[in-house]
């Protein structure tokens, strides 16, 4: 035990020096906000158009229909643990399921949503 | 108790059939039919239904006293062992009134005819009105609450849409609303009764709302429920039929076409009351007190509402307010036990009062739909047929002896007597002065006197066609001779009504032949006093009436507007009801208390156009702070509970 | 061999599942007939819709008259499942025919409608037939997830995506509720199935145990936000107004009665042994409903909104008789449900036929003066108003006088007394619509072109709200059978609770 | 080991952070961060009871919770998504064209 009480005295410093610097500047320091401050840093230059920076939208859906398949995938991790138990019935059901799935994959495809550009 | 039978007697049906067939013509095929075909196919469907009456009555006269026609349409709901069917029950009291409904039906349908000449939506109209009757005939004949509720309903939703007929929308949105409003306070009461009345009975064991049965095991139900139920009826029979405190909605509904006011508002619906206490009569016996309230309230209306007519300068709201006071008498009659004086009374009121009406219909029809009595008078020689048949309505409604409205009141005013209502027999009297009074000052004032007829109209003033006049001679000739049916016991023929309903609405206590004498002749100097009091006043020096009304000054004013109880109901009830609606619950709790609580007491306080803009909602997160409150006091509930019970 | 097992095991545990099996296979053949076949034929894919739902309803029959767990007792297989199969068969097939030429018009994506519609139907039905609580949940996120995005299909109208975000934002925090409610009720009873559960609070300890009363709490919220119980409604007018009008339609018909399905079944058949916990709570939570919906009602002036409120009023009615519990009280609510969901899909056909392409949403004004353009519009809204103001003898009054009756007969005299008092109030807004039609002057308008879909859902459902009411037998022999089969209680023990013999 | 309350604890303080998150930030994508937050609290629950009942449910649900989840991320996404496009803002109180 005693040889972690200097670790603890270590962190306990580390954390009041940083609390002090943190209050200290908010104790001292005077506060002027003007429109130019709250700007944005771009090394100098006025800052232009939005942060919102457009992505194209092909990101987005890829990302949408990558997620959603991924983690349907899941449901297929247990059937697979008991794969003996379930026997036939158990393959038919989870071939349903993946033909479901497929369903859902050709739909995608022909409404383009994974076409590129 | 009379023991009569019951007859199956399946031709009843049919007397709801023919309503129904002219409701669903008028409304699907009347616009293509033509207006002589749907003014023949309205007509024909009520005066059927009148004939089939008329047959019923025989069939029903040729059994033994008591009895009773019955037919069923199909059973309708099952709660519980409770089965309730679609039944009708054809006896002496049910009679009486489909006779009413459909014949005076008849003729206000046929002068209709001539009153809508003009109108483009005849077509609708005319649905209107037959399934007004049908309504109608559902409530007088239905065996059982429920099927009685139905009718009720539906003369009431007729008598919305009716209204509402000529209404201009700015009118409407007040007027309507105050109307639908009182009714459903009225129709809420109603069926709490029923509610109560059917609880009570299953209680005992007796799963039923059929009337006769009812009637036959009343005993079970203790006076408490009994006095409750009474009174929750009584409820909705002042909403239906205006009496205090729900009568407001009346003279209002005066906008409508006056053929409707005739039929609906006068002869008919607004009577529904008191058929409903009078077939409920055994449950209200049960109770002395009940009966107190509703003779009460009845003398009181009659009272106050006459003297309200006396300062109304609108035709058909004098009209209003008298079919008012003469409910308020039907109702002093059953609250003293009389029940069969107070059908009587609806009976002869019928007559005179939707003569009355079609007579004011009459007048005004000549006037171009003139309704200000200050802008008539004069008007004998112009309309003489109408004028004549008015008289004899006046007549009758003053109850001048020999008149229908006489024989009726008469016996009303002898029961409260009788029954040991001497303050309420005074105040029966004291308004059947003043009916005199009310009615004639409408009577001379619009056909005595020197003409305040708009020069414009003057020359194109004309008596009526031959299709309105007619429907005029024969309610004066019912209104002449309808009382008939009904002189005192004893005399003549007898009272042949009052027999025929007693073995349905039982028996009232009468006094010795020269006692009675003595109380008509009372009542009917009040009554000519009353019309003497007018004749000086309005024909014999008309200058009068100014002076009293500058002299009584703050009175007059409070008759005028009508004691301002219009003005108080909406301060005291609709506006705070909507205020609820649209500020309470739609814009504070909803927006306001929610702002307040995100952003703490200062938002709200900041006040002004500030304020407004902030309080702003549609805000998703103020519904989800709703919604964190509700289930932070589900949340609490459950700890309470698991804290009083763990 | 194969073959054969196979047989069985179709025979054994997917007849009872025949039904949304069908639905969810139709949904499929839409989505991959309607990427094949792009925009165009959008009325095509509907009856393609329409003959899925349809045959559905058919399938629903295959599961009456057998009470028995299929899936291991994920879903219950009897009368009452049989009987929202059904009824959410129906209502979805009518409201596909209220699309028909609603889609088109607004030019909504069709394959995508459709699909979404099939896949809602089939969250509705596991709903109502779950067994299980993770059926439950799955049944209603399948709901839920369609129809958010079915309210924000509209994407060219800003008010259509604002609506599906507010519902799906709440909605998804609600599901938050009901999930943790369901965790809580699985770790204090050790079970998922609704049986065990129901099981294991038989023992009056567990009973009491403040984690079931949490876990209770939690889905009473849960579910409160779904059938649009106050104080949980907020998300309904916005919804409901900004949503295509037959996506509404199906909110407040199809998402409610599943809802209702689910509900109904987890407290009255599975957690009777807890009514005294959760009896207090819907007591209030059902005046409160009824109370707040009518009185807002009264302010609305947008009809579609208006109807949301009336949707909130309706939601109480049905509670009052949740909280009276009991056999009659079951066949009571299933029964007014049945009432409830024609009259309204009725009044939205309406609104639907009414609606202007350029500017969708109805005011009280837009229908002034239909009565006179449009006779029979007019007379079926009326008739669907007057449904559900509780006039005598439309279904609307027979399934208020069964579910008052049921509570009186509890002993809720005052909650009854409460809900005859907002029958009252309601009437005056829905009298506004008929005055609005009747009395009110108003432009001539141009309606689009009707087509015949629409107005077989109008006769149907105009039929529907007269016979379910003036011969209320058959349908109330119905409601009492399926809602006494779910319970376990000989068929004829509801009877004698609620029928005449 | 560590009993399963530390975990039910942990998980209604999570569920509590998700909730107030909701009702408290005004950025749509946050407030969709803390219901996710809510979800997860409940999954954390879900396998601790499992694992403390010995039984596989609890775990089973979980992977339902979160494959629903995943789907109703997409959904939420793009209503999101579509919001800002006619609107041009993801600010919860920003969205009121509808209201009383």
């Amino acid at each position: 035990m005693a040889t972690w009480f200097p670790i603890a005295v270590i962190i306990g410093f580390a954390a009041f020096v940083v609390g002090a610097m943190v209050s200290a500047n908010r104790i001292l320091g005077p506060r002027r906000p003007s429109p130019v401050k709250g700007q944005a840093f771009e090394c100098g230059n006025p800052p232009s158009g939005s942060a919102w920076a457009r992505f194209s939208v092909r990101f987005y859906l890829i990302a949408i229909l990558f997620l959603v398949f991924d983690v349907e995938v899941v449901l297929l991790y247990p059937w697979a643990v008991a794969i003996r138990r379930f026997g036939t019935v158990g393959l038919v059901d989870a071939g349903i399921f993946v033909a479901v799935l497929m369903v859902a994959l050709i739909y995608a495809v022909r409404r383009g949503a994974l076409d590129p550009d | 108790m009379v023991n009569g039978v019951v007859v199956e007697f399946p031709a009843l049906k049919l007397m709801l059939l023919l309503p129904a067939l002219g409701v669903v013509f008028n409304l699907f095929l009347g616009r293509r039919a033509g207006r002589a075909i749907v003014n023949v196919v309205s007509v024909a469907a009520v005066v059927g239904a009148f004939l089939l009456a008329l047959w019923a009555l025989g069939e029903l006269l040729a059994l033994p006293a008591g009895s009773a026609l019955k037919a069923t349409l199909w059973s309708w709901i099952y709660v519980g062992p409770l089965q309730i069917d679609l039944g009708l029950r054809f006896d002496a009291l049910a009679a009486v009134m489909t006779l009413v409904v459909s014949g005076v039906g008849s003729i206000i349908h046929l002068y209709s005819c001539g009153y809508m000449g003009e109108d483009p939506d005849y077509a609708r109209f005319f649905a209107y009105m037959n399934l007004f009757t049908l309504s109608m005939l559902v409530l007088v004949l239905g065996n059982n609450l429920l099927f009685m509720f139905i009718g009720w309903e539906g003369v009431g939703l007729c008598s919305y849409l009716l209204i509402a007929f000529w209404y201009d929308n700015a009118q409407f949105a007040y007027n309507g609303r105050k109307a639908f409003v009182v009714n459903r306070i009225g129709d809420a009461g109603f069926l709490l009764g029923i509610f109560a009345l059917a609880a009570a009975f299953a209680s005992r064991g007796l799963w039923t709302l059929d009337f006769a049965a009812m009637r036959e095991h009343i005993s079970l139900v203790s006076s408490a429920v009994a006095t409750m139920a009474g009174l929750l009826f009584f409820l909705g029979a002042t909403g239906k039929s205006a009496q205090i405190p729900l009568y407001v909605w009346l003279p209002d509904a005066m906008v409508g076409p006056t053929p409707v006011s005739a039929l609906i508002h006068a002869a008919t619906m607004v009577t529904a009351g008191v058929y409903m206490v009078a077939r409920l009569g055994f449950l209200y016996q049960l109770t002395p007190a009940t009966m107190e309230v509703v003779a009460a309230v009845g003398a009181i209306t009659a009272f106050f509402a006459a003297t309200v007519a006396l300062a109304q300068s609108d035709i058909k709201r004098v009209l209003a307010y008298s079919t008012i006071s003469q409910i308020g008498y039907m109702f002093l009659g059953a609250g003293a036990g009389a029940f069969g004086a107070a059908i009587f009374h609806i009976v002869t009121h019928a007559f005179f009062k939707a003569l009355l009406f079609l007579g004011a219909g009459s007048v005004m029809h000549a006037l171009g739909g003139e309704q200000d009595m200050s802008r008539m008078g004069g008007l004998r020689r112009k309309l003489p047929v109408t004028h004549a048949t008015m008289l004899v309505a006046t007549l009758a409604i003053t109850a001048v002896p020999g008149f229908s409205g006489f024989f009726s009141k008469d016996e009303i005013l002898e029961a409260a007597y009788v029954s040991g209502h001497y303050w309420l027999w005074g105040l029966g009297v004291i308004t059947a002065g003043l009916t005199g009074l009310y009615m004639f000052r409408l009577f001379f004032l619009t056909f005595y006197g020197r003409s305040r007829v708009e020069a414009a109209r003057l020359p194109r003033l004309h008596e009526s066609p031959a299709v309105m006049t007619i429907p005029l001679v024969i309610l004066a000739l019912l209104s002449l001779g309808g009382g008939w049916i009904g002189l005192p016991a004893g005399m003549l023929w007898g009272d042949r009504i009052g027999e025929f309903l007693r073995p349905v609405v039982g028996q009232v206590k009468s006094v010795p032949g020269l006692e009675a004498l003595a109380l008509s002749a009372v009542a009917s100097a009040a009554a000519l006093s009353g019309l003497v009091l007018a004749f000086v006043f309005y024909v014999a020096a008309p200058g009068l009436p100014e002076r009293a009304a500058a002299w009584s000054g703050a009175l007059y004013r409070a008759l005028r507007e009508k004691y301002y109880v219009d003005e108080l109901y909406d301060f005291l009830v609709t506006r705070p009801l909507f205020f609820l609606s649209d500020v309470a619950f739609d814009r504070v709790i909803d927006s306001y208390a929610i702002e307040g609580l995100v952003d703490g007491a200062a938002a709200a306080a900041r006040g002004g156009a500030a304020a407004i803009r902030r309080v702003e909602t549609g805000n998703v997160q103020h519904y989800a702070l709703t919604y964190l409150c509700g289930a932070l006091a589900v949340l609490a509930y459950c700890l309470y509970y698991s804290m009083r019970h763990g | 061999m194969i073959s054969g097992t196979i047989g069985a095991a179709l025979d054994a545990s997917w007849r009872p599942v025949l039904a949304p099996a069908v639905v969810a296979i139709t949904a499929m053949a839409v989505m991959l007939v309607g990427s094949r076949l792009g925009e165009e034929d959008s009325e095509g894919l509907g009856w393609l819709t329409f003959s899925g739902l349809a045959l559905a309803a058919l399938c629903a029959f295959a599961a009456v008259g057998r009470h028995a767990p299929a899936f291991a007792g994920a879903l219950i297989v009897d009368d009452y499942t049989a009987f929202f199969y059904c009824l959410i068969a129906v209502c979805a097939a009518m409201v596909v025919l209220l699309s028909l030429d609603y889609v088109p018009a607004l030019e909504l994506p069709s394959t995508e409608y459709y699909a979404l519609l099939l896949s809602a139907t089939v969250g509705m039905m596991l709903l109502a037939a779950a067994g299980d609580l993770i059926i439950i949940f799955l049944g209603l996120e399948t709901m839920s997830i369609s129809v958010y995005v079915m309210a924000a299909i509209a994407r060219r109208d800003p008010r259509s995506s604002e609506a599906g975000l507010k519902y799906f934002l709440l909605g998804a925090f609600s599901t938050g509720f009901l999930l943790y409610g369901i965790a809580l009720l699985y770790g204090a009873t050790g079970s998922i199935k609704l049986e065990a559960i129901s099981r294991a609070l038989q023992s009056s300890a567990l009973a009491a145990s403040p984690l079931v009363l949490l876990g209770l709490a939690m889905m009473l919220i849960g579910f409160g936000f779904k059938v649009a119980a106050v104080p949980f409604h907020a998300w309904t007018p916005d919804a409901y107004e900004g949503a295509p009008t037959p996506v509404t339609a199906l909110m407040a018909v199809g998402v409610k009665s599943a809802a209702f399905a689910g509900f109904l079944r987890l407290l009255l058949v599975y957690l009777p042994a807890l009514h005294a916990q959760w009896g207090g709570a819907l007591w209030v939570l059902a005046a409160l409903t009824m109370s707040v919906g009518n009185l807002v009602a009264l302010a609305q002036n947008n009809v579609k909104r208006m109807l949301a409120y009336s949707a909130i009023a309706h939601a109480g009615y049905i509670l009052v008789g949740m909280t009276a519990a009991g056999g009659a009280a079951g066949a009571a609510v299933l029964y007014y449900l049945l009432g409830y969901a024609f009259a309204n899909l009725g009044a939205f056909a309406v609104l639907v036929a009414v609606e202007r392409v350029e500017q969708p949403g109805t005011t009280l004004a837009d229908l002034g003066g239909l009565a006179k353009g449009q006779p029979m519009l007019a007379a079926a809204m009326a008739l669907f108003m007057l449904s559900l103001m509780g006039l005598p003898p439309l279904a609307g009054f027979v399934g208020k006088f069964y579910v008052f009756s049921a509570a009186l007969q509890a002993g809720y005299v005052w909650l009854v007394v409460l809900a005859a008092l907002n029958s009252v109030i309601s009437t005056y807004y829905y009298a506004r619509v008929i005055v609005a039609m009747y009395v009110n002057e108003g432009a001539e308008r141009k309606l689009r072109a009707r087509r015949p879909g629409l107005s077989v859902a109008l006769a149907v459902a105009i039929a529907a709200t007269i016979i379910i009411g003036v011969d209320p037998r058959p349908y109330v022999e119905m409601a009492a059978g399926a809602y006494a089969s779910a319970a376990g209680i000989a068929r004829s023990g509801v009877r004698a609770a609620f029928l005449a013999h | 080991m560590t009993p399963v309350s530390y975990y039910l604890v942990l998980g209604a303080a999570l569920f509590a952070i998700g909730v107030a998150g909701v009702v408290i930030r005004r950025n749509l994508i946050v407030i969709f961060m803390s219901i996710e937050v809510m979800l997860n609290a409940v999954n954390l629950t879900l396998v601790a009871l499992g694992r403390a009942l010995g039984s596989t449910d609890g775990q089973v649900m979980v992977f339902f919770v979160m494959t629903v989840g995943a789907a109703e991320a997409a959904v939420g996404l793009a209503l999101i998504l579509a919001a800002f496009r006619s609107r041009h803002t993801i600010k919860a109180d920003e969205l009121n064209l509808m209201r009383w």
